[in-house]
């Protein structure tokens, strides 16, 4: 594993988890307001896994995750305005207002989208890595994914390509304990994750994801690795899920107890123990919140402010 | 609907206890839609057996459980993802009794809604019935209200062949007068939802009610549409479809689906294989417009509604 | 076909290095029908990257490579195996550019060879383009013979979008005269193959060789048809079939798809929504039987051939 | 392992191996006459799996194998003759004349059949295998596959929930080193494939597949795991393949010489010395291979005089 972080690192990591956690509270918020329809799909309780392992990345490195993505985009470096503009399809958002809560993307800051269908975005992502290998450009992609993508053929078969070809992919399975309703643990008959990469000849790796610093060394190995052309690695980071899926989820848990856990999780005041007994204090912690407070209402602001695109528009962007 | 639905699988299980079901999110928690509530508790993880997120093998085990005589429903969460499941149903169940000769039959239903209008965006919200048309073996079968749901399923479960099951995530709430007995309904037959003289509206899942509610305000005009409720597309009901064209002489179809090569265009052209002698105007279709669905307002701009069937009447009348 | 497909990957990879190659048997193999012969020999194995069998991610990593930049042309070795592709070309590549926003391009080629009345039978026969034009974001093409093949691929990679690009095993031998110089072809536009005054026949890839040879079997009895081969399917050439139509006034549509749900029925909804007072008989269809294929004779009594589209002829002249 | 099979059931073996061999000669001889269009896989170089596994199983137990399957039918108990006919469709052929070579059954038999999509069969047989288990009526499937199936999703994925639910499968991966023209290790970036098992928590075997014996016990272990309720098996056979992979094959190979090994590695003169040595007379072994060739001799003549079906039945067996 590598160092550990500075002081300022944790603490920029700090301001980042709260960015993330105050987008989804406005998210849902908003969603439950009626300001945007369909679902949306937080990450509160996993915010240190984005963040972690975005640091480990250059600005050129590329980034795929799924709906539950608003956390990546942001650590990726996407403005809060221009998401949330998406998440209530406005034309300032990040898609034009045609993607919403499950389509974002920033191809400038090198995030590469976030997708709908499970386990989908895995192949496009080591596309997106064999092109960068093609091109000799150094360039690493991160592919986030959940528990529940483990499982779809689609993960499996890249796995064995990349390996195949060695290419620069890091493989980050969030494991929050559930897809929709089903537990990993009916889902999935190993103890870790991570061991699925045994049958395919590259490292896994299981990590506490609620602890940004464990998950920052774990992808800071895994991108060394992919930049010296020795290939992908697996990284499965151990989280809890907000107790929903998504917010419109209603069906009931197996284990409603089991469901409601990552409150006791959270990593936030977790990391900011850390940064208290390392010399922060708690002026300089109310200073970040209040920032990515400040920062998301604006956003929240210029989102509800925004135009929803024009009836005309609606047949753009289908063909280049 | 989805209560209807769920009844038509209990009493199905009740008889028959060599029904499986197959899933996701299908235990405990009912369903994603919450179709299954109450199934597992009655029926238990043998029989309900709520499973990992894989739909290709999912279906594909459904075919192996469905060949050895254990009748077995498979969920889809959004029918969206039958491009995962489309090898084990188009290649496979719809295939297999054929390439074999007969020695074994598909008994397999693949249930999936259509989850639209709900700003969930282009990877949730196809209507791809077309392409199970398109594929010989299968039957598709698309109610639109809850009584059609629990006859057509409860015929499917019972017909013993492999049937794409298409219900309409907008109908789940829909409570309709369910029959209480047992009343299958036999699959390839229309059911004229309104009787009319002057056009034919065929339509079918969630475009049946704003069909109904272009016809009754053309009525107050004094045009009188049929309103044929197709029921299944396959088999498709091309004599009672001609019948009623021959009737009114004009024919309009409606869908939700994207335009281009959907289910419309082979309704449309049945009914001028079958009677074009007596059309006096062109076939007309009211569907989805040729687009990835966006999320958002612009999905309005998309889906086709009432007024679009009103106004697709008024070209045929001019 | 074979050889003007791969002049035309071959001219094109000179042309621009970014061009990959991704598939099974791609390599000194040369494709499992030949079609890729030498190209490894000339690009060698980072841009002809023969792989391990997983259709449905090797298409989306062709996605990733498109969105990349870098134009991925994905062989799958029968059209039939489609199903397993379908997730990334119809979920992903035709609707990424949209759902992000015109953010990304998607130059991904999808080839595929429709292998019929071989005798490989149910899971080896099929033409699966119908679905593929269903999906609104695609491109569609079908080419009949070497030169349009060679002229429509370069097209279509230059055009910068996801393609289904589906070439026929019979016609693979077939030699043409092919343009030695780089003349890509504008997709949505038909050929006239024949003209003709009395019936025109719209048909494309397979079917386009029986339509003129039953058209010049019906020429010697002085009916003249008109036979149009369509070239793409997306686009479709609309106008192009209205103006023939509305000057024969007959149309038979024609394809070795099965025929309910087929092509065929949007091809002639087309001309009935463009041309229905010009219409003086009923569009007729010629398509394979709803039925899975089988192998050995039985083929024959399911596949369309030249004497049926002539029998269509006459009952549309009758 | 178990134990050393007896003299007289090497002979029986012996005697099935040469049985496919001749069918799989004639099927070429009568493919290359015109007899039949389309394609045909020999098994040839392969026997020892399908005759050693089969071997392991009681009448009532399943298999499902692939369209390089004609070896498995045999050994499962179908006749040549009805093997044959289908080879050449004719109405007198186990499936009618409909399925052809790549399509053959003897649901009678446990052979629930063979199919002409690479690993799509996989899941169907865990799914035979399930509804034994929800039956409790003891059986096991056994289902055959190449090394090329060992890469797709539905492989995969059926190894996850055949383990989560301990179904009564044995998955038999015949590695002949090739798929079509790939090269098994520029498919597959680990040694055995049946390391492939270590990601899913399932025992994996590896075998030489030319040795009827080993495989029999390998097989049979499974099988009596399987039968105990602990789940499935993933034994990986060595073997080579015949030089091409169907009749109609004509690309070229990367190494032609490493395509044409298997006359080397041919299991049926193995077995031949395994068998004089243990006793066999040269009398005995010829006697069974006249037998294997005239059953097949008279299966071809049987599928040549039957007729083709009516075309008036081209629609038969669609529906149920
Ligand atoms: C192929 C596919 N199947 C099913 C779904 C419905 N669905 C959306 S999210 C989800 C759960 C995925 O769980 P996991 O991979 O653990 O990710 P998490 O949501 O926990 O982050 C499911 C089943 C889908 N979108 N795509
Ligand atoms: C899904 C799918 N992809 C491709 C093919 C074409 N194909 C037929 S057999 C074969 C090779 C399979 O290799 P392997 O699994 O090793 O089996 P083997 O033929 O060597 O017995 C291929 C690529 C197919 N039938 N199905
Ligand atoms: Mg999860
Ligand atoms: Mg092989």
């Amino acid at each position: 594993m590598t160092t550990e972080p500075e002081l300022k690192t944790l603490l920029g990591w700090y301001g980042q988890m709260w960015t993330i956690r105050y987008f989804e509270d406005n998210a849902i918020a908003s969603f439950r307001q009626g300001l945007f329809t369909g679902s949306t799909h937080p990450c509160i309780g996993q915010e240190a896994i984005a963040v972690g392992a975005a640091a480990a990345l250059e600005p050129a490195d590329q980034v795929l995750a799924t709906y539950r993505g608003h956390g990546h985009a942001i650590a990726k470096g996407l403005e809060p305005r221009s998401l949330m503009a998406e998440l209530l399809c406005k034309e300032t958002g990040c898609c034009g207002g045609r993607g919403g809560s499950m389509h974002l993307c920033g191809v400038d800051k090198g995030f590469m989208g976030t997708n709908a269908i499970v386990a989908a975005h895995i192949p496009i992502a080591a596309g997106v890595a064999l092109a960068n290998q093609l091109k000799r450009n150094g360039r690493v992609v991160v592919v986030f994914f959940g528990d529940g993508a483990t499982c779809e053929g689609a993960f499996f078969e890249t796995l064995n390509m990349a390996v195949l070809w060695k290419i620069p992919l890091v493989l980050v399975c969030e494991n929050n304990g559930f897809a929709i309703s089903v537990p990993t643990r009916t889902a999935i008959p190993i103890e870790n994750i991570s061991q699925r990469a045994d049958g395919f000849g590259l490292p896994g790796v299981t990590v506490d994801g609620n602890d940004p610093a464990l998950v920052h060394g774990a992808v800071a190995e895994a991108v060394a690795r992919a930049r010296r052309g020795e290939g992908p690695t697996l990284i499965e980071c151990k989280t809890v899920r907000w107790e929903r899926h998504s917010a419109i989820s209603a069906g009931k848990y197996a284990n409603e107890e089991e469901a409601m856990k990552w409150k006791k999780a959270d990593p936030i005041p977790r990391l900011e123990k850390v940064l208290l007994a390392r010399g922060a204090t708690e002026a300089q912690l109310q200073a970040l919140r209040e920032k990515a407070k400040a920062v998301n209402d604006e956003a929240l602001a210029f989102a509800i402010a925004s135009e929803s695109p024009k009836p005309a528009t609606v047949g753009d962007f289908v063909y280049a | 609907m989805a209560e209807a639905i769920n009844e038509a699988i209990r009493h199905e299980m009740r008889r028959n206890k060599d029904i499986v079901l197959l899933g996701q999110d299908i235990g405990a928690y009912g369903g994603s839609f919450g179709v299954y509530k109450g199934l597992y508790d009655e029926f238990g993880p043998d029989r309900v057996r709520d499973g990992p997120l894989c739909e290709a093998s999912t279906a594909g085990w459904g075919v192996g459980l469905a060949i050895s005589g254990m009748p077995t429903i498979v969920e889809i969460e959004f029918l969206d993802f039958l491009t995962l499941a489309s090898d084990a149903i188009c290649n496979q169940a719809a295939k297999m009794r054929y390439f074999f000769g007969g020695q074994v039959s598909v008994p397999l239903i693949l249930r999936a809604p259509i989850v639209n209008r709900l700003g969930l965006g282009a990877q949730h919200s196809q209507s791809l019935e077309a392409w199970m048309m398109h594929t010989p073996g299968l039957h598709v079968i698309v109610p639109s209200n809850a009584a059609d749901a629990k006859g057509l399923l409860i015929a499917a479960i019972r017909d013993g062949n492999p049937t794409v099951f298409i219900e309409h995530v907008r109908l789940y709430a829909a409570k309709m007068p369910v029959e209480e007995e047992d009343h299958p309904i036999p699959l390839g037959k229309l059911r004229v939802a309104r009787e009319g003289t002057d056009a034919t509206i065929a339509t079918y899942s969630g475009m049946v009610k704003p069909s109904l509610e272009a016809a009754a305000k053309l009525a107050a005009e004094g045009i009188e549409c049929e309103v044929l409720d197709l029921r299944t597309l396959a088999p498709l009901d091309r004599e009672g479809i001609c019948a009623s064209v021959r009737k009114t002489g004009r024919l309009i179809v409606a869908h939700e689906a994207v335009k281009t090569a959907g289910a419309g265009a082979e309704i449309a052209q049945s009914a001028m294989e079958g009677a074009f002698d007596y059309l006096q105007a062109p076939i007309q279709r009211v569907a989805a417009r040729d687009l990835p669905i966006p999320t958002g307002k612009l999905q309005d701009s998309v889906f086709p509604g009432a007024a679009d069937v009103e106004a697709a009447v008024r070209t045929a009348m001019a």
